[in-house]
Order: C-alpha cells, then structure tokens, then sequence
C-alpha cells in the first residue's frame, strides 16, 4: 500500500527529480547513483514484505478460539525456521552489498580535488554567508557574501569556517553538505559540469533566520568567471550623478556603514554582507528577495517585517534620502 | 492538591520572572522615552548630573535586549577602548564609579551623544533600540541587571579583571 | 478445595548479598553512576585533544598530597565497612554500631581531605576546560562522598537508637556494597585527575 | 529451607478477603498522593504521557499550519522555533520514553506473576518527578520561556553566549527530571523481571515484551548516564561559567554532540523495543500459536540492545569525520537491520502459519510493518555516510524518524492500549472504531510523512519556519498538512473509543483474547494484590498449557509480601515484605524538584534541593513505628 502511495506522490510531485537527485556535478552525482541503488532495493524490500503480510493474513487458516496446540508439527515448524533463516541470510547479503556500495562512494567522493585549485573560503553567519575568493595576493582577494561564482568543469576547494553557530553548507545539485562549526575548520571540494544557478540553503538549525539563510551557486564558463572575478577586484565605481552621490552621503553618514562595506569608501564594517557590487547580485538578504531596487527598498525599510530576528535593524530613512541611497546602491555594478 | 497548590505557586513565580525576561523584541523602531534631539539627561561636565526619572531603559528585564547588547558591544567595538568592562584608552565599565553617570539614561546620553576625550557619539549611526540595547549590556556589566536578565559567560576567551581590581566576585574561592 | 500447592512458607522472611531485590538495586544504581563517570572521564580525554599540554600552559601540575592520603585513607575504610558488612550478615547489632562507626569517621575525614584535593587543583572551573573537566569529575565523586555520609550517618543513628528491625541489616549490607563502589572508582578517578596532568 | 509441593486445601475466598484488607488502597490525600500500587501508578504515568502526547500533537498541527503554504505569517520565527523544540522534546522525553516505561511498570509484574514492582515507593517518587519536569516545560513554554534550539539542543546555539534568557536552562533542568524518572523506572523494570518472577518462569520462559522491556531497562541505565553528564555541563556552561563547549578556551562544539548521540541514538531503540514486545504479544495472540523462534527474537532484542550503542556517529556524518570512522558507523548502523529483520520475519512466519483472527489491535500491528519497514529502509539510507550527506538534517530525516517512531512505536502502543484495555479498564473497547481509527491513523500517517521524503531531496532542510514560493515545496507540504488534520481525527477517534470503553464498554472477561500470558489469569482489572494465589509457571505459555496453573501457597496475606525467586531459573528464594503507601515519595520529589528549579537561576539550587529532600528521605527510610511479629519488620 506504502508502495502504491510512493507511486502517487511521485506522479504528484510530477515537477521531475528533486534538486538533489538532478547533479550538476560529479559528487552530486555519485550520491544520486547510490540513491537509485538504495531506492530500487528499498521499493523491492516494502513491496515483498507487504505482499506476504497482506497473502499470510488473508490466506491464513480459519481462526480457532480453543486452545492453540502447543506441540507443533515439526516439519512445518522446521520449514518455518528455514524460511526465516533463508531471509535473514538474504537481508545480510543486501545489507553488505549496500556496505559495500556505500564505502565505495565514500572513497569516489574523497577522490575529487586539483592541484592550485581555486580555493572559496566560506564563514557562515547568522544569517548570511560571506565569501571570499583566496589569492597568494591579499590585494586580490575578493570578498562577497551569499553568492558563490565557479568556473565550470574545474574543482574548487570550499573551505568552511562558523562565526557564531554551528551552519552546513548545502547546494543539493553539486554536493552533500558539510557542517560550519567553531573551532573545527572544514572544507569540501566542489564540481559543476554544467553551467547554471544552483540553490543551496543552510541544513543546521541556526537561529531565528535559519529558513532564510540561502545562497546561489553560479557555475560559468572560465571566461565569464574571470571577467566577474576580475569585475569583483575593482572599487566600488564612484557615483555619477547628484542622486547617487546624496545617497552615498546617506550610507557614510547614517547607520549602513557601521556595518557593512564598500570598497573604495571609508565604509569599511564587516558585520553585515559587503555591498561592494551589490547592484551586480542576482539576491538579495541571503538569497530571499530579488534583487530589484523595490524589493530593496523595502528590505532597507523594515528588514524585521521580511526576516524577523535578523540582525539588520530597521532604521527610520525619509522617502528622499531612500530614493538616494538607492540610487547609490543601484550603481554598485 | 498539594501538588496543585505548589504547581500554582511555581507557575505564579514563572509569571513574575518570565514574561518580560524571555521576550525577543525584534521589530521595535523606538521606545518611546529617547529621541536623542530631546534628551539632555546630563552635561558634558564629569559629576554635573541631573537624570530625569522618568526616562527608563525599556528593556532592564530583557535578557535578548541584553544579550542583543553584548553582541553589539563586541560588533561596534566598545571593547577597543573599553575592553570586556574592565577599561583601558576608555573607563572601566565594571565598577561602581561613573565619570558621568550610572543611570540608564546618563549611560544611553554617553553613547548617543558622545562624551568628550574620546567617546564618539554613536547617535544617528545606530538605532535607538540598539543603543537601549547597550545600554543594558553596559548596566548588567556593573550587576545593575538582575542576576537571570544578564548574559553568561562568552564563547571566547574568558575575562580576567585586571590584577588591580580586587573587587570582583569570580575571583573568591567557591566554598 | 484441594489442589496440588508450592507451599512457600518455609522459606526465609530475609536474604542478602544477590538473593535480595534491594542488592540488584544497589547495583543498578553502581551502573548508573559508573556510566555517568566512565561518560566524564571519557569527555575529559577528548578535551584534552585540545590542548598542546595538559594542564594547559601557566596551569601548574595538581598538588598530590592531599589526593593521595585520600587513596590510602578510603582503601582502608573498606576495612571498617567490610567488617559491619559481616556482622550485619551475622545480624549482630554492636559489632555493626562500632565498624559502622568508624566507618562514619573515615567519612568524613575523606570528605575534610576532599576539600584540600580542590584547593590543589590550582585552577578554578572557570579558567579553561581543563578546569572544568577536573573540577567536574572531582565534584562528582565528592557528590558521592556526601551522599555516601548521609547515608552512613543515618544508617548509624538507625542502628543505634533507631526501632531497628532485621532488614535494616541487609540495608548495611547492600551500605557497604555502595562504599566499596565508591573506593573503588577513586583510583580511576584520582589517576586521572591526579597523576595524568603529570605525565604529558 | 525450601518451598515444598503438596496437595493442600485452598480457601480461595478467605485468602482474597485478607488480601483486600492489606493491599487496600487508602483513602483520602494518602490514596492521591500516596499510593504506591504500581497499576495505579502506571495508569497515572500512561494517562499524564497521552496528555503530553496531546499538547505536543497541537503543537505539531500549528507547524503544519504554518508550512501549509510558503511565507506563511501564523507564527513567527521565535515561537516557531519554541514550539519544534518543546514538540520533539515532549514526544521523545515526556511521551514515548515514559509511556513506555509506563506499560512495562503496569504489565511486568503481572506478566512475571508478582504483587508489585520491587521498589513500590521509589515508583511512585519516579512518577512525581516526571510530572514536575513535564509541567516545567510546559509552564515554561506558556510563558514565552520554552527552550527554542531544538529537542538536541546544539552548542554553542544553545551556549551561554547564545541563547540568552533561561530558556535553555529549562530544557536542561527539565532533562534532569525526566532521566531521573527514566532511570528510576528502568531500574524497577530490572530488579522485578529479575527478581520477582513467579517460581518456575525460568528466563527461557519469560514472555517476550517482558524480554523487550529488560533490555530497553538495561538501555535506559547505560544511555541515560550521557544525557545526564551532558545536560549538566550545558547548565554548568550556562549558569557558572565553564568551559565545556567554548572553543576559546580548550572546549568543544562537537564533545556534545558525542554525548547527545551516545544517548540520542539507543534512545530511539528504548523507544522502539518496548514496542516489538507489543508487536510479539498481539501477533501471537492473534495468530493463535506461539511466536516462531522465541530464542531468535530474544537475541535480536539482546544484539539490538548492544549495537544501538554503537552507531550514535550517523547523526555527525556532515561534521566531517575520518573517513575511516564513517566506514565504521556506516557498517554498524546497517548492521542493526539484521537483528530487526529476524524479529519482523518471525512475525511473518507466525502470521503465516498461525489461525489468524483480525482484530483491532492486530492491525495496528499490520499498519506497523507496512510503516514500519518503510522507516527502517529509509534509516538505511541515512545510514549509509555517502547519501546521508543529502539527506542529513532536511525534510527526509523528519519522513524517517517520524515512519519509525510513530510507525514503530506509535501505532503498535496503540494497539497494545486497544488490545490491554479490557485487563486495565474491565471493559471491551469498540471493534468497530478501532478498525476505522486504524484505517484513518493508516491513511493520515501516509498522507502527512510520505511527501517529506520528497521534500527533503528537493532541498528542505528541516526546521524552517517558512520557505520561500519560488523553492516550489508548496503543494507537497500543503498535502502533509492535509495528512497532519487526517492523524489529529485519528487520536481523536483513540481517545472517543477509551471514553466510549470507559462509559459503555461490555464487561470484560478475564482472558477476553484467548490469551497466554499470566497477566490474563486474573480477574478484569486486577485487584490491588494483582492475584489471589502466586501462579507456578511450568511453560512458556502458561494459559495455553494450565487454564487454572497450580499455585504458591504460604505467602503471608496479612502483610504486603511477595515471593523473591531466582534470577535465572526462578526458584523460590526467600519471601520479602513491600513497602506500603507513604507521602513520603511525593514530598521527597517536591523539594526535589524546588532544588532543581532553583538551580535554573542559582547553583545554590543544588544546595537547597539537598536540604529541602533530607527530612522527608529520612521520613521515607526511617521505620514507622513498632514490629510486625514474625516478618522482616521483626525486632532484632
């Protein structure tokens, strides 16, 4: 009956396979093998066990209300025994086999990595990532949050810091996910064969905003990675008209700036994301909202209405001085 | 019964102590005793001191506020001149002495307003619930909050008051 | 009505050592209690993967003084214990007062000594995890310790003045069971606290 | 001296008299707060867990509210977060390990053939104590100061540095009244399967749910203790400032989650064991024969016992362990399928070749297998280190443990209160409700958990307030919702059928199933002294060998004494007089209870409780007054 209802849900869900069974990548894809393997043993196993529930209960001999009798006849009583051995013996054959299957992924899993790989050094906050791109050249380095570039076909190193709690990177589409913990440094290596945004979300329980704590994987090919990556080493571009330049004015002055920054202005606080080239961002507040100038606005005005409990205060701006710092934000290509 | 009768009681103590403590007050713009425009609680003289009474900290039995406190305490970097309390280029925040006051609304009109030698107004910059929210980390530094209000130890390394203050509690022996 | 009957009424109203219900409690209890160490000592040894050294740097060694005399002090009051445990099995009450006693006494001398072991500890709990973790695993046993005193000193007061009846006996009996419990998990305990700061 | 055979004459009637005069309940504030009859208990133990189960199955019905559809605004994020907390630390330490405590503590000493559990008084302090932690959480949660970092309470989220307020400090200290009265139970449960069986039960003949219930006590005393020392650091950490868990200073994030596990993970099987004992008593019952291949099912219930304690590492696969140490965890928590797959193949075998008589509670135990190894599949898959990094903390993990535990214990405590109430209550429950609860909890169950299992491999990590449109989860979760309303009628349609019973029910006979165990020798419900005369056991189906077994004699009935026998062959030892009904228990859980509530806010808690509990421990110990001639309570 489980089995027909899986059929169900399967036709119901109808939208093609879940994120993590549609790998963009070899370690994504690995675990998907196994996932069919487990599956299709799974679904046999439910179906079998069923089966002969549903044959030995309506098949069986009519109901006695005497007595049971006690001495059994041992030839079916030995037959019984054999059956039950046959099926445990079998279970341990398609327990070690799934072992087997299992260990053998591990290790593909741990095979993946390049020498002088391009290495993505993630710290995970309440709630937000921040991201920066690694270089022998600390000039070179490149800070970002919530938005990880990638050249396609090439393995990246992710390395993994926490700065408060416990997080775990999960983009379902390259790879399984990996804790974010104090005082523990992690990494994992990452692959996309193919080109594409790819969703992920934090999978450990992190607080008020752990349900809007997202990223977005972009894998490109290494041209357009190199232009972004070179884009994302340049200032912040200076404003050019009068609106921006207030709203510049408006972030150094008022509250933005003893929080986040942007380079190539005195602003220079690493509490929240860095605003750099926002406007180049496809989302917004840790991949919850579009990166459109209303959503923005709305975002700046009342961020505890959108995630309450996160740590961005909502910060009383006039209608002026809002549009300006729109503005200004919106030029941060 | 008896059980009932001491059940009643507990949960009437829970009431008294819990409410307040355990709220997280996350979407309040500003409570409404302190616009910095209308507020001189105190001079800018050390000693000249004249706080209002009716300005209370809206959040002295909130543990989140105070908490929240602590964090932006650490975030805005209070303890670059104040360390974890214990003083340093600024006054030590953990003794009873205050160079301009030790009410809540002295200590909110030192951090909104500044103080001369040093101490930046942060008025404008941070919002009015985050300065209340010092304000009542900075209050239970000195143990003007309750005991359950205020905010445990950190995840980071542990405080040693400096070798000069033999004031503090942590220091005697446990028996 | 006749029927065939498993008479019972000739067996004994009382039984120590395994026989008895009371003893399998006791020992559930040295289960518990054991876990709930072998737990901390073992959680004491994964702390220490985090320090280069252990006590860490500026951290002296435990003093072993106090520590010491405890090992030898509590391994003798088994002496003591051991022999109120045979006299209550015999259900002779004043031999049992005067064992019981002095194993009251030891007690407390162990508890007197206790107190000198955390001075020597030369760190609080709140200093860094090794802190925590001797203080932790030293507390617990002295928890034990004054559990241990309480309960010796009532039994005691039962014995000697109390309307004592012949269960009370098996009570020391299963008493001093607890006590050797109790001895006996010193010497994993002190070793660890004690003497393994000293060896890395 | 030894207990002898004879023919002797039995007055049955005068026997019962003296019987009802010494175990007779008391009456007044003594019989409320007082009794120590262990059915009495029990009862109240059941009844107080199903009430628990109640308030956590609301709260479960609000976060399927607010996951019916995406950025839904019902709860926010604070009290979202309070209610999964309080949800899943009710349903696993306030419903599921005390109600199945609570069985054992009602059935074993039928079961086993005693009077009463062997520590009568140390029962019923176990039952106030839990009360007490279950009424602190609740209290707390009430007033906005429920724990809110999940029923596994993660450092450093759950940290001092943190989690501000004493929200936490609750669910610490709350942990501590329920492991205590854990502890206390299993204890019992041990020393009365051990102790207190009736002459001639032989281990080789003890019934199977009494097996079930020594192993999950055995459990419970070695898994507790981690709980135990692991709450005590997270109060210490909170309230004076150790540094356990803070990285800074030499401790660590990840020493808690060793000991969560160490405890978390056999905690599922004290959950889930107690529940094969149901299954193997009603399929035995049902299938009118014995349980083909008892000594199977035993040592399956045995190595489950032992290897449950050996995989806690699969819920930190995503930490990022040694390689080596996944292969290992991966192994052992795969091999634990084995043992589970012989006890569900027994089954099967006597199912198939029994005379199969469907009702109710058999099934109950039908939707159990098909859940059930549903469950147990989808646990081999988190098992395996490699697919568990996809399915490790999403929507998928809440599909298995809820397939496992409502399906794997649930609905076999269920049938097992269907097929015991006629013994518990005296009256038959309606045949009719039961099949239409069975089919509607069937149904529901599926309806609302199947679609998690989508869920989590489309990307939901698990305890989210809300989620966004554009992540498309929508209409899946919309349909658990719909399932989740299905399961509430179906507890609802539960509690209908035991109030129905209570009120209208036929009477029950003394065997209404055709039962073989002891239990179902007695009258319906049992008196007080459970029997008239000790039964002697010579099988391991003693109704189904002896309608009318021979009997012990020679107990004394003008006191509460029962006979103590051998731990392994059951021989007659010696005979032990049971404390009888005192306040003491009660009050001696009070003031512990004021001590380790006051240790929320100050150590000096500890203190307080040591003091407070004194006086009346020594009232508890401290004998009443003058001897009773000729027993134990003799002078010396």
């Amino acid at each position: 009956m489980s089995a027909m209802l899986l059929s169900l849900v399967l036709l119901l869900a109808g939208c093609g396979a879940p994120a993590a069974l549609s790998p963009a990548g070899p370690q994504a894809g690995q675990i998907a093998g196994l996932w069919a393997v487990f599956f299709w043993v799974s679904v046999v196993v439910e179906v079998a066990v069923v089966a002969f529930l549903l044959y030995a209960v309506l098949r069986a001999r009519r109901p006695v209300l005497t007595l049971p009798a006690l001495a059994a006849e041992p030839l079916a009583e030995r037959r019984l025994t054999r059956g039950v051995s046959a099926a445990t013996a079998l279970t341990a054959i398609v327990v070690v086999a799934l072992l087997a299957a299992s260990i053998l992924v591990t290790r593909a899993l741990g095979a993946l990595h390049a020498p002088q790989a391009l290495t993505v050094e993630i710290a995970g906050h309440q709630w937000w990532w921040e991201v920066e791109y690694w270089d022998p050249v600390p000039s070179q380095r490149v800070r970002t949050a919530n938005e990880i570039h990638v050249p396609v076909g090439e393995a990246v190193l992710v390395k993994l810091r926490a700065s408060d709690v416990i997080h775990s990177l999960w983009v379902p589409p390259l790879h399984g996910k990996k804790d974010l913990i104090p005082g523990h440094a992690t990494s994992l290596w990452i692959k996309a064969d193919r080109p594409g945004a790819f969703g992920g979300q934090c999978a450990e329980f992190c607080g008020y905003q752990h349900a809007h704590m997202r990223l977005l994987v972009i894998a490109e090919s290494r041209g357009a990675f190199d232009a972004w990556l070179a884009r994302q080493r340049r200032p912040a571009p200076e404003p050019t008209d009068a609106q921006a330049r207030r709203g510049r004015d408006v972030f150094l002055t008022g509250p933005c700036a003893i929080c986040h920054t942007i380079v190539g202005t005195p602003a220079a606080a690493r509490l929240g994301p860095d605003l750099t080239h926002l406007a180049g961002r496809t989302t917004l507040a840790a991949g919850t909202l579009p990166n459109t100038p209303g959503h923005l606005a709305g975002w700046i005005i009342d961020p505890q209405r959108i995630k309450p409990g996160v740590h961005m205060p909502s910060i009383g701006l006039d209608g002026a001085d809002l549009q300006a710092l729109l503005a200004y934000l919106g030029s941060l290509k | 019964m008896r059980a009932a009768a001491v059940l009643g009681l507990l949960g009437a103590l829970l009431v008294l102590t819990g409410c307040q403590r355990e709220q997280r007050r996350f979407s309040e713009v500003a409570p409404a005793s302190g616009r910095p425009d209308r507020l001189r609680a105190s001079g800018f003289n050390p000693g000249d001191r004249q706080a209002p009474a009716e300005f209370r900290n809206p959040y002295e039995r909130n543990a989140w506020a105070a908490a929240e406190g602590k964090r932006l305490y650490a975030a805005f970097n209070c303890i670059g001149c104040h360390a974890n309390g214990g003083g340093g280029i600024g006054p030590p925040l953990m003794d009873p002495a205050w160079i301009y006051g030790g009410e809540p609304v002295e200590i909110y009109a030192s951090i909104v307003e500044g103080r001369p030698n040093g101490m930046p107004a942060f008025g404008g910059r941070i919002t009015d619930s985050q300065a209340w929210q010092l304000v009542t980390y900075v209050q239970s530094m000195s143990g003007l909050l309750r005991k359950d209000v205020r905010p445990s130890r950190s995840d980071h390394m542990s405080v040693r008051p400096s070798e000069q203050s033999g004031t503090s509690e942590r220091r005697k022996p446990p028996q | 009505m006749r029927r065939p009957v498993l008479d019972v009424s000739a067996l004994p109203p009382i039984a120590y050592g395994s026989r008895t219900t009371i003893w399998w409690g006791v020992l559930g209890l040295i289960a518990i209690e054991g876990a709930a160490l072998a737990l901390t000592a073992v959680a004491a040894l994964y702390l220490r993967q985090n320090f280069m050294t252990w006590p860490p740097y500026g951290t002296p060694p435990p003093g072993l003084a106090a520590a010491t005399a405890n090992v030898v002090l509590l391994a003798l009051s088994v002496w003591p214990m051991y022999v109120a445990d045979r006299a209550a099995q015999r259900e002779r009450r004043l031999p049992v007062i005067i064992a019981l006693g002095i194993a009251c006494v030891f007690n407390v001398a162990t508890l007197a000594l206790r107190g000198f072991e955390f001075a020597a500890l030369n760190c609080w709990w709140d200093d860094h995890a090794y802190g925590s973790a001797v203080w932790l695993l030293l507390g617990m046993h002295a928890a034990h310790l004054v559990a241990s005193a309480i309960e010796n000193v009532l039994l005691l007061a039962l014995v000697v003045k109390g309307p004592l009846e012949r269960k009370h006996f098996v009570d020391v009996h299963v008493n001093a069971l607890y006590w050797y419990f109790i001895v006996a998990v010193w010497v994993p305990v002190y070793v660890l606290v004690f003497l393994a700061p000293r060896w890395s | 001296m030894s207990a002898e055979l004879a023919v002797r004459d039995v007055d049955d009637a005068a026997t019962r008299a003296a019987l009802e005069v010494t175990w007779a309940p008391p009456r007044g504030v003594l019989g409320l707060l007082g009794t120590v009859n262990h059915k009495v208990v029990a009862i109240r133990y059941i009844v107080s867990a199903f009430v628990f189960f109640a308030l956590a199955g609301v709260l479960a019905l609000v976060m399927r509210a607010q996951l019916a559809y995406p950025e839904a605004r019902l709860v926010g994020p604070d009290l979202y977060n309070q209610i999964f907390t309080v949800h899943g630390s009710t349903m696993m330490f306030l419903f599921a390990v005390p109600v199945m405590e609570a069985m054992g503590l009602y059935l074993v000493p039928l079961m086993v053939g005693t009077r009463n559990v062997a520590f009568p008084r140390l029962n019923a302090f176990g039952f106030w104590i839990y009360l007490i932690g279950g009424a602190l959480l609740w209290g707390a949660f009430l007033l906005n100061a429920g724990p809110d970092a999940g029923w596994f309470a993660y450092v450093p989220l759950a940290g001092p540095d943190q989690a501000p307020g004493k929200r936490i400090d609750v669910w610490a200290q709350m942990i501590t009244f329920t492991e205590l009265a854990a502890l206390v139970g299993a204890v019992e449960l041990v020393v009365t399967t051990l102790k207190l069986r009736a002459p001639g039960m032989s281990l080789n003949r003890v019934p199977l749910f009494v097996w079930a219930m020594l192993v999950t006590a055995f459990m419970v005393i070695f898994a507790m203790p981690a709980i135990m020392v692991a709450s005590t650091m997270l109060a210490m950490d909170r309230l004076v400032d150790t540094h356990f868990f803070n990285v800074a200073e030499g401790g660590d994030a990840l020493l808690w989650q060793h000991l969560f596990w160490f405890f978390g993970h056999p905690e599922v099987y004290i959950i889930f064991i107690p529940a094969t004992g149901f299954v193997s008593t009603i399929v035995q019952t049902f299938a009118r024969r014995p349980i083909v291949g008892y000594p199977a099912m035993v040592l399956s219930l045995i190595a489950t016992g032992f290897l449950g304690f050996g995989l806690w590492v699969h819920h930190m696969f995503a930490t990022g362990l040694p390689k080596l140490g996944e292969s290992f965890f991966t192994a052992a928590s795969m091999l634990i399928a084995i043992p589970t797959g012989v006890q569900i193949f027994c089954w099967l075998a006597t199912l198939r070749s029994g005379r199969v008589l469907v009702r109710a509670p058999l099934l109950y135990v039908l939707a159990f297998v098909a859940t059930f190894v549903l469950g147990g599949l989808s646990g081999v898959m988190v098992a395996s280190a490699p697919l568990d990094l996809q399915l490790h903390d999403t929507f998928f993990v809440v599909a298995h443990l809820h397939y496992v535990l409502i399906g794997g214990s649930v609905f076999p405590l269920l049938g097992a209160l269907h097929y015991w109430l006629p013994k518990m209550s005296g009256r038959m429950p309606s045949e009719g409700l039961g099949r239409l609860t069975v089919a509607i909890l069937f149904v529901g169950f599926q309806l609302t958990f199947f679609p998690m299992h989508q869920l989590g491999l489309a990307g939901m990590p698990r305890r989210v307030y809300t989620y966004l449109p554009e992540t498309g989860w929508g209409p899946l979760n919309a349909l658990s919702s719909v399932g989740a309303a299905l399961l509430g009628v179906a507890v609802l349609l539960f509690v209908a059928n035991v109030a129905w019973t209570l009120r209208r029910g036929a009477r029950a006979e003394d065997d209404p199933w055709g039962a073989d165990t002891l239990e179902w020798s007695t009258t319906s419900p049992p008196p007080a002294y459970n029997f008239v005369h000790i039964p002697v056991v010579e099988s391991r189906h003693p109704l189904w060998t002896h309608p009318s077994p021979r009997v012990v004699t020679g107990l004394r009935i003008d006191v509460r004494e029962v006979l103590v026998t051998d731990a392994i062959d059951a021989v007659p030892d010696h005979r032990h007089m049971l404390d009888g009904p005192t306040l003491y228990p009660f009050l001696t859980a009070m003031a512990a209870g004021i001590g380790i509530i006051t240790a929320i806010f100050t150590p000096w808690g500890i203190t307080v409780g040591v003091v407070l509990t004194l006086p009346p421990l020594i009232g508890w110990f401290w004998p009443a007054g003058e001897a009773i001639a000729g027993t134990t309570r003799e002078k010396a």
